[in-house]
């Protein structure tokens, strides 16, 4: 199976890449860009073949070593 | 030789820059801000120094490439200007497709601030006249994103038109695979435009030029500028 | 806006028990009733709070701090501005301040050290000086524990990531490791700024009518306090828990300093202070303090990343990279079209008045209405109970077996986590930007930076045996500032002052209250013996896990100077010369 | 609209950010991870209310800034 994890900045934290990336789009020409935040997207071959099952690993792997739960939050997908 | 050092917000070897080129041109550089749409009239040299542009943000020198004054510096390569670009110049001269290839992550996934050797690959160019060929000779690097990257058929094409300009090497002149820190491919450490007036590396020769700040290993290469840019004014 | 309605007080038995939850002692929330005449706003509890707490007040260990030698005729200023100044020759000044971030590190050591570096950039731009150097003391846990692996590495990984994208070299620092800071480590970090003698800048805020003017980044629900969840109840949105740490921005804070420094070029400046902890609350409260004013902020021009912010959050968001500035009259516009080249915020918050208060209007309320002369006069001020350490007897050799032999011992000692190589932690930090790094890390007994266009360099150092402290407090507080003293002579330069960190344990344990007091004891004689004296310093107590307190770390970061780079001396063996140990062994 | 921009090395260009989480995990005692690819992922409130635009708005930032596309693939969801 192939488990998709998305990792971004948790509400309210600050984003400094997301606010550049906003900015350097508004130079660029592009209008009526609003917020822009910026994370990470890991994908994971896994020989689990359980749908149910490799997203629960997908999950644990998230909580202990791809998010940074203080600051991030994330989001499992399984394909 | 009338430089312009380009100044991005995040910009911060520009005074190292500045310093390196006053030495050896004996006139500081001009100092433009990203917003200028122009250069200065009688440029004959653009620098576009070490730093982390817009905070490095989305990836090296993304960023600056789009930035107004990159225009102008597009145009003034095109017509045959001299452009040297270092680190995050480097970076800058990749992303705005002046230069081939893209710099990634280092291999160790670390900033790496040390000491490292090149190797002079192409000697008699504007910015390596005062090397022999195969000269080696001692840098600094400061980069978290130094490793060159191009796909074989580029690497093949620099190779075969001689526009590798420096290598990592170890102290004796061995592109090893040890004095390669940061996992660029084939030890590439700059590379050079076809007509050889664009130069884009890594490593920081405007830090050595100095007997006081660790030696003058870097100064051959603006003596170099110094001698093209009088010998062929802009 | 008028003076208008008072602030809204809280019903007296939520700001009592608020009051507890916010860290005041029933004596402490006492004064604040006495100072108000009556029962606190939210807003005005979390003033209260904050400009009390042990982190702005210094309320434990002040009393001490007085015995440190402050003076010297080089000394420009002393403790009591955001960094301290001296005279290093030239027409310039060196000003340099150390300052801890160990609890943020711990929770999330990436972000807490390279919100430190960011903090102590800002404490030493603001004086108007432009940072050349920074450095760090570091204390991690038993190396051999997986926590004190991820710690370490997020730390430097933070500190190379700040330092290095701002541009200003980190040239020296010092790591111990100890079981004793397995749950707390220490996070320290110095910067050394130029600037010229007759330019320094302070936060003594003067002219009635001044605007005060907010500059930097956006202010957020950043680090809210240790009371995030009590104030979760006021605002309307009870949303996620948020996290207590800040996010740093170098790049941001890349731009202030050139900001700021192209604004301290001209005349425009009264005064100005960075926010730091509880930023809007103690920059405002302090600038205004200083210069016997009253202050009146209107918040709803504070520029702000996040919507509905309450007025209590905003005063006390710990957002990073952000500076208040009291400017001349007239003098807005100059200075806006400087920030704004800069991509940064810029907003006129208020103005400073006669009255001696602090008015924080937001939305039409006044939620706040506080005397700032009491605010400080009656700030809680302890002697606490100090308990003298105990003296170790003396170590007989004749007791200690050599069980390996001289040879393997070396090995040992040369290999242990104490005295091994720091290499791997300075090939991540760019040593060498900005051109005038004479000695890198490893090259000298204190890092030799040059400044531009002189001669003169600065000799750097940071030092502290932590276990020395631990077994004599006062002999180990002799023996810090000591050896940042030689280690500055030993490169050819003249010591001139230091600047401190003092992180200790809990301050109401008598124990730990002798071991400060021994250590600034010591501190005080050899600054006194080596004319060596304290110009800035910061104070971290409570560094315990479980009732554990850390080993008692007075760090010292030394300043030199060198009056010719090109004499200074490093470690490096020269072949054929003889080797001679001076000193009684 | 939102969009989302998801930035993965392309096939074939070195990840060393990849390979050390897929080291990492292995270390941290999870079995059966295959190959692991390290991206990044832009999401966007756009003012287009179009999806078809929005998407070939989303499709050109990646084009000209987002994504590099010397190195990098994208792709792009409206949601
Ligand atoms: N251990 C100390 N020795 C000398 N001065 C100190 C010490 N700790 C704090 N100070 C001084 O007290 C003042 C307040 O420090 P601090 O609150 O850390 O500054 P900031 O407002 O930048 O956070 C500073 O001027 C600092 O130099």
């Amino acid at each position: 199976m192939r488990a998709r994890v998305t990792v971004m900045p948790k509400a309210g934290v600050l984003d400094p890449q997301g606010k550049a990336i906003g900015h350097a789009l508004a130079n660029l020409g592009f209008a009526g860009v609003g917020e822009v935040r910026a994370g990470k997207v890991i994908e994971l071959e896994l020989a689990e073949s359980d749908p149910a099952k490799a997203k629960a690993q997908a999950e644990e792997m998230a909580r202990r070593l791809l998010a940074n739960l203080v600051i991030e939050s994330y989001r499992v997908e399984i394909a | 030789m009338n430089a312009a050092i380009i100044v991005f917000p995040g910009t911060n070897r520009e005074r190292d820059m500045a310093i390196a080129l006053e030495r050896a041109a004996g006139r500081p550089p001009a100092l433009l801000f990203h917003r200028e749409t122009e250069l200065p009239r009688g440029t004959d040299l653009v620098v576009l120094a070490g730093g982390f542009s817009y905070g490095d943000y989305l990836r090296c020198g993304a960023i600056a490439a789009h930035s107004p004054i990159m225009r102008a510096v597009r145009e003034f390569a095109a017509r045959g200007g001299h452009v040297l670009g270092v680190c995050n110049g480097f970076q800058i001269l990749c992303e705005a497709q002046m230069l081939p290839g893209a710099l990634l992550r280092n291999a160790s996934l670390r900033f790496l601030s040390m000491d490292c050797h090149l190797r002079v690959e192409r000697a008699g160019t504007p910015f390596t006249g005062r090397w022999q060929q195969g000269a080696v000779f001692r840098s600094v690097m400061a980069h978290g994103d130094g490793n060159y990257f191009a796909d074989a058929a580029t690497l093949d094409r620099l190779e075969g038109e001689g526009l590798v300009a420096f290598r990592y090497c170890d102290a004796r002149g061995e592109a090893t695979a040890e004095a390669n820190l940061n996992g660029s491919a084939r030890n590439i450490a700059g590379i050079l435009s076809p007509n050889l007036r664009v130069l884009g590396l890594m490593p920081h020769p405007e830090n050595y030029v100095d007997p006081l700040l660790g030696g003058t290993d870097g100064l051959p290469l603006f003596e170099s500028l110094v001698d093209a840019l009088a010998a062929a004014p802009a | 806006m008028t003076a208008d309605s008072a602030p809204q007080p809280l019903p007296a038995g939520r700001a009592r028990q608020l009051a507890a939850e916010f860290g005041l002692t029933p004596e402490e929330y006492g004064r604040v009733l006495a100072i108000l005449g009556r029962v606190p706003s939210l807003t005005e509890l979390g003033v209260f709070s904050v400009m009390w707490s042990e982190h702005c007040s210094y309320k434990s260990s002040k009393v001490w701090l007085r015995e440190l030698p402050t003076r010297a005729p080089w000394v420009i200023q002393g403790p009591g501005e955001n960094a301290g100044v001296i005279a290093i020759g030239d027409g310039l000044a060196a000003v340099f301040k150390m300052e801890s971030h160990n609890h943020p590190s711990f929770i999330e050591p990436y972000q807490g050290a390279a919100t430190g570096v960011g903090g102590i950039l800002r404490d030493v731009f603001t004086m108007g000086a432009r940072p050349v150097a920074n450095l760090n003391a570091l204390r991690f846990g038993d190396p051999k524990l997986p926590l004190t692996r991820r710690i370490l590495d997020g730390v430097v990984r933070g500190i190379g990531g700040y330092g290095n994208c701002v541009g200003v070299p980190t040239v020296g620092g010092e790591v111990n490791f100890h079981p004793a800071y397995n749950g707390n480590p220490l996070v320290n970090a110095m910067t050394v700024g130029i600037a010229r003698a007759d330019r320094i800048f302070t936060a003594r805020a003067t002219g009635v009518g001044n605007p005060v003017v907010y500059v930097g980044s956006r202010t957020g629900r950043d680090g809210i306090h240790g009371a995030t969840m009590a104030s979760a109840e006021f605002s309307a949105d009870a949303e996620e828990k948020r996290p207590t740490v800040q996010i740093g921005d170098p790049f941001t804070e890349k731009l202030l300093i050139e900001a700021c420094l192209e604004l301290m070029a001209t005349d425009a400046i009264v005064a100005i202070q960075d926010m730091g902890a509880a930023g809007l609350t103690s920059s405002s409260v302090e600038m205004a303090g200083k210069g016997g004013m009253g202050i009146e902020l209107d918040l709803d021009a504070v520029p702000q990343r996040e919507e509905g912010m309450s007025a209590y959050e905003m005063m006390l968001s710990e957002s990073q990279e952000r500076m208040l500035m009291i400017l001349k009259p007239g003098r807005e516009a100059e200075a806006e079209a400087i920030f704004r080249k800069w991509e940064l915020d810029f907003a006129v918050i208020g103005r400073l008045t006669d009255t001696g208060r602090i008015v924080i209007r937001h939305k039409g309320a006044v939620e706040a209405d506080i005397p700032l002369a009491p605010l400080e006069s009656e700030a809680p001020l302890y002697r606490r109970p100090t308990a003298e350490t105990p003296k170790p007897p003396p170590l007989d050799p004749a007791s200690v077996p050599d069980p390996v032999g001289i040879e393997e011992a070396l090995r040992r000692l040369v290999g242990s986590p104490d005295l091994c190589s720091r290499r791997w932690i300075w090939d991540q930090y760019d040593s060498t930007v900005g051109g005038q790094t004479v000695r890198r890390p490893g090259a000298a007994d204190a890092a030799i930076v040059r400044i531009e266009g002189h001669r003169r360099a600065l000799a750097l150092t940071t030092d502290c045996t932590p276990r020395y402290c631990a077994a004599d407090p006062e002999e180990g507080g002799k023996q810090a500032v000591a050896e940042a003293w030689r280690n500055i002579t030993a490169t050819g330069a003249t010591p001139l002052a230091i600047t401190d960190n003092m992180n200790f344990g809990n301050p109401e344990k008598p124990e730990i209250m002798g071991q400060f007091a021994g250590c600034i004891r010591g501190m005080a004689a050899a600054c006194r013996a080596l004319d060596f004296p304290v110009v800035s310093g910061n104070v971290s107590l409570y560094n315990e896990t479980e009732g554990r307190a850390i080993l008692p770390t007075p760090a010292i970061g030394g300043v030199g100077v060198i009056e010719d780079a090109a004499r200074a001396i490093g470690l490096a063996l020269v072949p054929g010369c003889e080797l001679v140990l001076v000193g009684a062994t």
